[in-house]
């Protein structure tokens, strides 16, 4: 019973990670694959990590899994963020089927500060102009 | 015998803090220690006379055979007379004539110290003690040729001068060292009874040709006299003292003194003969070119030093007894003349011979000195100097092979040596005294004294041989285990074909003085072939010697780190491949080698193309990713292969590194330029060779049998008496833990070097206070 | 970084990176672990929160300077060495050992106290050289 | 097949081409960001490749780096996206610097 | 007080599950431990309320347990099919979430959710922006998050 | 196995090697990284590998069992690796000195030490 | 108490370091510290000097594991002489480094590292274990690299590339064999190595081993070809960091060519060849290099290079007095080049310049220090009976017992270019008239100096002077001293025995 369940389980966390790496090799954009890679793993991890708990069956060792699994949980998405952000202020072009850009012309240049697009005087600009 | 020679040390050292006492009137008084020390070695003269000799051992560092045995014969006798006599009166001489010099202290010191380690030389039975002695002598030539230390012409001389008797002094370690192996003995006296064994071994010629270097050096021998015309920068005493008196003798001394220890083979003889001939030809030839006195004598020294060896290289009984007494006759005069020539020099401030006449009428003192050295010098009787020549020329007549030529060469010589004795001693005196020089001063008691106390004691034992016979002039034949027995010092022979030699030397001397005048004409037109003099010669080899060192220094210390790193590797390399390709059998233990999986070489082949990418990448942050990745894959390698601790350390210090260096890149440029194709391709050649070695290195350990004791024993006691289970850990902290308390000092120690490098901001004005 | 995202996470991410670097720490006598991979873990929480906050809000967490952290690890791991010299005439680094375990951490020796003075240096290090270069950055 | 050889045997491999496909695009890039994104999903992938190892070799040690893996990998990812907000910076502030006299 | 106190109760728990071992000594040793840490690290921090949030938490959890295997399926789909049928693009989401946790929450799990990515909250903290695989209809992708992640996670955080 | 991983610490020796003949001061130390690895790797590989078996002994015995990876390398590898972190991370803070006070990572403007005699 | 002595040394710099920390911004304190402390440790090592020569080698197994399990120390007669010489030479540096050292440098922990230093000198020379060696290693280097570099001025950085990268390069081939080693003979203990190895069928694999670690130590301690890091950083940091680096850092890799050339490596003739070859190579080129060099701490470094020459041919030769002829030589060597490059320091603080050229006057103007610096460059020379001069004998004779006229020839090239360059030496820096240098602003000079820092500098001088004028009149003692050393090098047996007692 619990060997099937790794079995199962295992697989398909393996397939995920598959997936997830092929989608990483084709997108066509950085933006994309991140997008694509954050979550396919970390599906993939936690199903994997899950056998593993099974197959110990021990309580410590499950905890380490769970621990595991939070940590990624808690740090992927932060990562990915970090990432796609840093790509943005890089001016790393989106795929050109890309249908739509809202955050272009939010950052200020230099002090990286987002508008919310309320108000869209640019106050950096402004100082400059001040400045000179 | 060691008190008297270490006063002249202490006084020296005492000098140098209590100097200023004695820069005055009181210098004087600095004589009175030669003077006493020449007393001292009087007292032993009834000894020297019956044969005994004094001697003195003191132990001082017996693991090297190395002691200070003072032996007291007649040659020792001989010198230990004039370096204390001749001391004596150029110590007095120069408190005149350096009256008032704010250094006179410390000239006088180093004129201490040359005194005591000249003493030491002749006194010296252990011939390593010998050998310190000889070095001090040449320090403190160094010291006194450099004494006018802000002329740069002097600090030349005396570094040539160093350099030279430098030279001779290692030589002649290496010599002595030798002789004392094959002796196995350093006692030059305990060595004569052994001569034949010596002469008879192997390493003869090569231990006797050091010898040689020695000597030559010091009794500025051809090709090496150069140094000694330069010496003559140094202060009239010192070239009254060292370079004519005693210092330049000592190579005389040690060919003497090992005569019957290395003399009578061929190579010996020959070579002597040989160089001592050349020289002695040279020398005096030289001598007709010069105009300054100084350089005049410089020369005729040198001639005379060629003659003793010339005389030793003979060897035969005769030479011996005449270079004996040559050597005496030689600093009598010799020592007479430069005084001489420093209180002219003191009076009208020119020592050039073509200026110089007349001044009889102003420094009659003087001139009678002159001249007595002059008649002592060119061999007229009843001087000394006729007992000297005499001498000489009965033991070249009497010479077995080619008397004649050996006998022409020295008339020759001594023609010359004469024509410059008249020049020096004669020349100046008479004649017309020139406008301008009426007035100079009267020279002082001091400086007119100690010359004529010389020249008239050359008449004294002239005409008194038996004064110095059986003193020192036979005793001197005992020393060097000659049978003293036939010598009778005497004036007058009878008519005898030497006393016609005699005759011709004198007046063929006299012939050239008259119809030879040295001018500045003459003495550029030998200028000229400059060029082609020894001390040309090794001068142009020295440039051409810093050149090439300069050269060497360059084409290996050139600043680029990475042909530093060439050659380290490139040497490792070569060293290694040698052994490998000579000792080992190739084997390699397939069997033993565990099962390839697919994780195992994926994990592989993504390192090595991480690695590849971090090479060739353009993009320095893809390469510090790179290497990330080259640093995780390798943590994978410890989980496969049972190292979780290594795993996470190494994962967790890849990230620290990772990070360190994206806080330090981003300010950095880019890439800049790459070396070209060929620095790339022998580049890639080197670090494949490398890389192969370390393979090829691994792979043959493997195939070696293991040896499991320790780690064995770490596993068995891990828990048991060591309370851990995670055997790593229990290394870590416990079996090795002194590794670890180190490595954490390491760590702490790199943060403190990271936080000085970057928080350190020396000021300007700090910034160049080392 | 200015981003709330990632401030927010750091804060929660540390003291559980803190009690981990412990963890591992403790247990390095029997698991995995030790001081070393435990002060590194440590350095790195701190670092992920200077990354986030900020360099001068980690140090004001810090309250000292970390510097300092290095010669309280070097005293803490040389004395734990000195010990059996001083009192007992053993050879220097002699392990000490008390008699019973105690839960949780194991045997209570003077391994562990050296793993300790490890783990504090490595701790020390590792932050003076990460905010040094940040601060002259 | 047992589970372990099943793991072996298949699961393993799977992650094994998994790995070589992430590394393929952190070696074609192109942009910083994409081996950055690279790096992190190795770690990850790596993880499991520990995890799963630990099952086949029946040593839940293992598991311990797995758990650090996942604790810091995105450590990484947190400093290479500092480095390349700060450069980009730095770079703007030198344009800016240029443009000026 | 009670937030500081109810972080170091959950720090003893996470001891105590990290460490594997559920002796009594453990968890006074694992809180005396969080104590020392939270001491060391403690700086303002906002309140938040611990009760009547179980059940909420429990259906949020398969809500987004749901959702990510949903997309990932779609993702998925895309990846092995040889065209791509995605129209991406970046999309600014007006936020109602306002504290730190609540925005940093909601943004990672859009972020976890396959085809999305929080890009970066304004400064001003009233729009998120996202970046999407799949934009249909912008409106409708906004109201989709609205209605479903953050209304969700702003019943159980407030 | 151990064939291939000879070749790795091999490919790691002649790649660090060859970055630290680079002209740029930060490969050079990319490159002390690489052989620092290197020469970790082959302590690790001559003090032979074993598969799976990490040398901890098991919670309910006092020693080992069943066969163990010697841990003597192990041990030394970690102390190589913590002392190379520490004269790594001097490096690097090096180069950022260089850079400042050089103005380059040029290794081959750095060379007044050695000209100027 | 006194059982462990051995490591008194050792762990008193430990804890002067860990202490020196402690006062970190204190720099008075430091200084008083670092004095006394050296003083203390002085003692120590003078106690354990005592010890070995009374009782013979003694040993201590650290942690209490019995050899070849535990680390164990080792001091025979060789380890507790460089002992005492480290901190011979430690303590003169300490008091230099207190006067000459400007504060900035004092305020960034100069002291703790100068002490690390120290601590990583004697545990090279105390340890029996090869990887403890390396750590050793590693501790030095890293020390080493801090003071260099404190301050980070270009030159300074600069050299301290090439000597990081390099000196970097001799640890990793150091650690490479010791990965061989351990991977052939499963064993790290240095006595335990020495029963082991020979057993080795594999003698190639053995030579490659030897190999390297020939290439490693003989970086570090600067031989032909392999020298280049340091005329390219010697004269960069500060004079009381030169002091200790000239004295003792090319040392201690002497001494580990030493220790395991004659313990775990011997009777190959191979080495021994290529020793000699080295030996003759590094003679010459340290000894030209020397010779073009136009700062005066170039030059001295250039002969550090050329002396260690010496030490290696007496290795290469390999008779007992061929080894205590080296062995004298390393210890006159070490206490010379410290003060040497404490004198270059003096000079410095005195005229504002190392340039050869921008120097002058001195003996006029300072005769008694001039006359005190004579001695050092006398011994250097080695102007008979001054301490360099005795080792030369024993390196000659056995050069020419064991017929390598090369390596005689060598010696005395060497010699001579030695003479040649500190006649050139002392002739433009002592004799020459002084060249006005433009005064500095804010630079310290020698003369405004305070009495007490005055004498901080000086004393060292004199200290270290009066230990090489006793190394030269004393040359029995310390021949006989280099004598039962190369007996014991000779005889590894008594070194294994020690460590290993047979029961
Ligand atoms: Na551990
Ligand atoms: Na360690």
């Amino acid at each position: 019973m619990t060997d099937a369940l790794i079995i199962i389980l295992s697989s398909l966390g393996a397939i995920f990670i598959l997936l997830a790496a092929v989608g990483f090799l084709r997108m066509p954009d950085t933006y994309l694959r991140i997008s694509v890679t954050t979550k396919a793993v970390t599906l993939g991890v936690g199903l994997i990590l899950v056998s593993a708990a099974i197959y110990f069956d021990d309580l410590s060792v499950t905890s380490r899994v769970l621990a595991i699994i939070l940590f990624i949980i808690l740090t992927a998405p932060v990562g990915a963020h970090l990432i796609g952000r840093a790509s943005y202020f890089l001016g790393v072009k989106m795929w050109d089927k890309s249908v739509m850009d809202e955050l272009e012309g939010k950052y200020k240049k230099f002090s990286h500060k987002l508008d919310s697009g309320d108000d869209l005087r640019d106050d950096e600009e402004k100082e400059e102009k001040e400045k000179d | 015998m060691l008190i008297a020679i270490l006063i002249g040390f202490v006084f020296a050292l005492f000098l140098a803090f209590a100097g200023k006492f004695f820069k005055g009137k009181l210098s004087i008084l600095i004589s009175l220690i030669p003077l006493g020390l020449f007393i001292y070695f009087l007292q032993y003269i009834p000894n020297i006379a019956s044969n005994q000799i004094v001697t003195e051992s003191q132990q001082w560092i017996p693991s090297f055979g190395v002691n200070l045995d003072f032996r007291l014969d007649g040659l020792a006798m001989l010198f230990s007379l004039m370096i204390t006599g001749i001391g004596t009166l150029v110590f007095a001489y120069t408190s005149s004539y350096l009256k008032g010099h704010v250094y006179l202290d410390r000239f006088y010191a180093y004129l201490l110290v040359f005194m005591a380690s000249m003493l030491g030389l002749v006194l010296s039975d252990n011939i390593i003690s010998l050998f310190i002695f000889w070095e001090l002598t040449s320090i403190s030539s160094f010291f006194l040729i450099g004494f006018n230390n802000t002329n740069p012409d002097s600090r030349r001389s005396a570094q040539t001068a160093l350099a030279v008797t430098g030279i001779g002094g290692l030589l002649f370690l290496a010599g002595a060292l030798i002789l004392g192996s094959i002796a196995g003995t350093y006692q030059i006296s305990e060595m004569i009874p052994l001569s034949e064994m010596i002469a008879g071994n192997a390493h003869y010629v090569l231990a006797v040709a050091l010898i040689f270097g020695a000597a030559f050096t010091k009794s500025a021998q051809f090709p090496f006299h150069f140094w000694l015309p330069g010496a003559m920068k140094a202060p009239t005493p010192v070239s009254t003292y060292l370079h004519s008196a005693t210092m330049v003798k000592a190579g005389i001394y040690l060919l003497f003194r090992l005569t019957p220890v290395l003399g009578g083979q061929e190579f010996w003889n020959t070579t002597l003969l040989i160089v001592g001939a050349v020289t002695m030809f040279y020398a005096a030839f030289h001598t007709l070119f010069r105009t300054d006195l100084k350089g005049i004598l410089a020369y005729s020294t040198i001639a005379a030093l060629g003659i003793l060896t010339f005389l030793i290289g003979l060897g035969t009984h005769e030479a011996l007894l005449a270079a004996g007494m040559f050597i005496l006759v030689h600093a009598l005069y010799k020592a007479t003349l430069f005084l001489m020539t420093g209180a002219i020099d003191q009076g009208t401030k020119t020592r050039d011979v073509t200026v110089l006449s007349g001044l009889r009428k102003v420094m009659l003192p003087i001139a009678i000195a002159g001249i007595l050295a002059a008649i002592s010098n060119a061999g007229i009787p009843p001087s000394v100097g006729f007992l000297g020549k005499d001498l000489i020329y009965e033991s070249t007549l009497n010479f077995n092979h080619s008397a004649i030529f050996l006998t022409g060469l020295a008339v020759a010589t001594n023609v010359l040596i004469a024509y410059a004795g008249y020049v020096t001693g004669v020349k100046p005196f008479i004649g017309k005294l020139p406008t301008g020089m009426e007035h100079v001063d009267y020279p002082p008691l001091l400086i007119w004294l100690p010359p004529i106390i010389l020249g008239v004691l050359g008449f004294v034992f002239g005409m008194f041989p038996s004064l110095v016979q059986e003193s020192l002039i036979k005793p001197i034949l005992t020393s060097v285990g000659r049978d003293p027995s036939q010598v009778h010092l005497k004036i007058w022979h009878g008519f005898t074909p030497i006393l016609g030699l005699s005759v011709l030397t004198i007046s063929l001397g006299l012939l050239v003085y008259f119809l030879w005048k040295p001018t500045k004409s003459k003495e550029d037109f030998i200028e000229r072939f400059e060029k082609f003099s020894p001390k040309h010669i090794l001068e142009s080899l020295a440039v051409l010697f810093e050149k090439a060192s300069d050269l060497w220094t360059r084409i290996f210390q050139n600043g680029y780190l990475r042909n530093y790193i060439s050659v380290i590797i490139v040497f490792l390399v070569g060293l290694v491949s040698l052994t490998l390709l000579e000792n080992t059998t190739y084997r390699i233990d397939y069997s033993s080698f565990s099962r390839l999986t697919i994780y195992e070489v994926v994990t592989l082949a993504i390192m090595i193309m991480s690695i590849g990418f971090a090479v060739f990448t353009k993009s320095r942050l893809a390469a510090v990713a790179a290497t990330g990745v080259m640093g995780y894959s390798i943590c994978l390698f410890f989980v496969f292969y049972s190292a979780p601790d290594l795993a996470m350390t190494q994962f967790t210090i890849d990230t620290l590194t990772v990070i360190l260096f994206v806080l330090v890149l981003y300010k950095l440029p880019k890439y800049l330029k790459l070396s070209d194709y060929k620095t790339r391709v022998k580049d890639t050649v080197i670090s494949i060779a490398f890389g192969g070695l370390i393979t090829i290195l691994a792979l043959e350990v493997l195939a070696q049998p293991v040896n499991e004791e320790i780690s064995n024993y770490y596993a068995e006691n891990a828990y048991i008496l060591a309370h851990g289970k995670n055997v790593v850990n229990v290394i870590l902290v416990d079996f090795r833990g002194t590794d670890t308390m180190v490595e954490i000092s390491v760590l702490a120690i790199a943060a403190i070097g990271v936080f000085g490098l970057l928080k350190l901001r020396l000021k300007s004005s700090e910034r160049k206070q080392k | 970084m200015k981003t709330i995202i990632l401030r927010t996470a750091s804060n929660y991410l540390l003291p559980i990176l803190l009690l981990f670097s412990i963890f591992i720490l403790l247990r390095g006598h029997y698991l995995p672990g030790g001081g070393f991979v435990g002060g590194l873990i440590a350095s790195i929480a701190f670092v992920l929160h200077a990354f986030a906050n900020g360099l001068k809000d980690t140090k004001k967490l810090l309250k000292f300077h970390p510097g300092f952290l290095m010669p309280v690890g070097l005293s803490l791991a040389f004395l734990s060495g000195l010990l059996p010299v001083i009192f007992f005439d053993q050879a220097f680094m002699t392990g000490l050992w008390m008699q019973d375990p105690i839960p949780v951490i194991g045997s209570i020796g003077t391994a562990l106290f050296f793993d300790v003075g490890v783990y504090i240096v490595v701790l020390g290090v590792t932050l003076t050289i990460i905010f040094t270069i940040s601060e002259s950055a | 097949m047992t589970v372990e050889e099943y793991l072996y045997y298949i699961i393993l491999p799977i992650l094994a081409v998994s790995v070589l496909l992430v590394f393929c695009r952190f070696v074609i890039g192109p942009k910083i960001a994409d081996r950055v994104v690279a790096l992190d999903l190795l770690i990850t992938v790596g993880i499991t490749i520990i995890a799963v190892y630990s099952i086949v070799y029946d040593q839940s040690t293992f598991l311990d780096i797995a758990l650090i893996l996942g604790l810091i990998a995105f450590l990484s990812t947190v400093a290479f996206s500092y480095y390349l907000e700060k450069r980009n910076k730095t770079k703007l502030e030198e344009e800016k610097r240029k443009q000026k006299p | 007080m009670k937030n500081r106190f109810l972080s170091n109760i959950l720090l003893t728990f996470i001891w105590v599950a990290i460490t594997g071992s559920f002796e009594f000594s453990n968890y006074v040793f694992g809180f005396i431990l969080s104590f020392i840490i939270l001491y060391v690290i403690t700086q303002g921090r906002g309140n938040a309320k611990y009760f009547k949030i179980v059940p909420k938490l429990i259906s949020f959890v398969l809500f987004f347990l749901y959702e990510l295997l949903k997309a990932n399926l779609q993702v998925a789909y895309d990846v092995v099919t040889p065209t791509f049928y995605m129209k991406p693009g970046i999309v600014r989401v007006p936020l109602d979430a306002e504290t730190n946790l609540e925005i940093t929450l909601l943004a990672n799990l859009i972020t976890l959710t396959p085809g999305t990515l929080s890009l970066d909250v304004s400064d001003d903290r009233k729009v998120l922006y996202v970046h999407a695989m799949y934009i249909s209809d912008k409106e409708e992708f906004i109201q989709d998050i609205k209605q479903g992640f953050e209304k969700r996670l702003l019943e159980i955080l407030r | 196995m151990e064939f291939l991983l000879a070749i790795m610490t091999g490919v790691l020796y002649a790649a660090g090697l060859y970055m630290m003949l680079r002209r740029s001061l930060v490969k050079l130390i990319i490159g002390l990284i690489m052989i620092g690895n290197g020469a970790n790797l082959l302590i690790f590989l001559l003090g032979r590998i074993t598969k799976g078996h990490p040398p901890i002994i098991s919670e309910s015995s006092d020693v080992f069992t069943e066969i163990y990876a010697d841990p003597v390398p192990q041990a030394l590898i970690l102390t190589a690796i913590v002392i190379s972190f520490g004269l790594q991370s001097f490096a690097i803070i090096l180069v950022k000195r260089a850079y400042k006070v050089v103005k380059t990572d040029d290794l081959d403007e750095m060379n007044t030490t050695d000209e100027e005699i | 108490m006194m059982q462990q002595l051995l490591l008194y040394p050792l762990l008193w710099q430990l804890l002067m370091s860990i202490v020196l920390m402690f006062a970190w911004r204190h720099i008075n304190v430091q200084r008083v510290m670092s004095i006394t402390g050296s003083v203390i440790g002085l003692i120590l090592s003078g106690m354990l000097f005592y010890k070995v020569l009374v009782y013979g080698t003694q040993t201590i197994q650290a942690g209490g594991w019995e050899a070849p399990f535990g680390i164990t120390f080792v001091a025979d007669t060789l380890s507790a002489t460089l002992v005492l010489l480290t901190s011979i030479a430690g303590l003169a540096v300490s008091s230099f480094s207190s006067a000459s050292i400007i504060p900035a440098r004092l305020k960034f922990g100069y002291f703790a590292i100068f002490h690390f230093l120290l601590l990583g000198l004697i545990g090279a020379f105390l340890t029996g274990d090869i990887f403890n060696l390396y750590v050793w290693f590693e501790i030095i280097i890293i020390s080493s690299f801090v003071l260099i570099t404190l301050g980070g001025e270009k030159a300074q950085i600069e050299g301290a590339v090439k000597y990081f990268t390099l000196n970097f390069l001799a640890s990793i081939i150091f650690l490479t064999a010791i990965a061989v080693l351990y991977g052939l003979a499963g064993s790290l203990n240095m006595a335990d190595l020495a029963v082991l190895i020979p057993k080795i069928e594999n003698r190639g694999l053995v030579e490659v081993t030897a190999i390297l670690f020939l290439v490693g130590f003989g970086i570090k301690s600067a031989v032909f070809p392999l020298y280049f890091w340091l005329p390219a950083s010697y004269h960069t940091p500060p004079s009381a960091v030169a002091a200790i680096f000239g004295g003792l850092l090319t040392k201690v890799g002497v001494y580990a060519l030493i220790r395991v050339f004659t313990l775990l490596f011997v009777d190959d003739v191979f080495i021994d060849e290529v020793f000699i070859v080295i030996a003759t190579l590094t003679l010459f080129s340290g000894a030209i290099g020397a010779l073009v060099q136009k700062n005066m701490r170039k030059v001295f470094s250039y002969l550090i290079i050329c002396h260690i020459g010496f030490m290696i041919a007496g290795l290469g030769m390999f008779t007992e007095l061929a080894i205590a002829g080296a062995i004298f030589y390393l210890i006159h060597d070490i206490v010379v080049k410290t003060n040497l490059f404490m004198i270059s320091g003096l000079i410095y603080r005195i005229k504002g310049s190392n340039n050869i050229k921008s120097l002058g006057g001195l003996y006029k103007e300072y005769p008694k220090l001039s006359l005190l610096m004579t001695i050092p460059f006398f011994s250097l020379i080695g102007i008979p009976p001054l301490s360099g001069f005795w080792p030369k004998i024993s390196l000659i004779i056995a050069s020419f017992n064991t017929q390598n006229y090369v390596v005689l020839g060598a010696v005395i090239f060497a010699s001579l270019l030695t003479l040649i360059v500190m006649a050139k030496l002392w002739s433009e820096v002592f004799w020459k008239n002084p060249v006005d240098l433009p005064k500095r602003d804010h630079f310290l000079y020698f003369d405004k100096m305070t009495t007490t820092r005055k004498l901080q500098m000086l004393l060292p001088i004199v200290f270290l002077t009066g230990v090489s004028l006793y190394i030269g009149f004393g040359a029995e003692s310390v021949q006989q001293l280099s004598t039962r050393i190369a007996g014991e090098l000779m005889n590894k047996q008594q070194y294994i025995d020690a460590v290993m007692p047979k029961s």
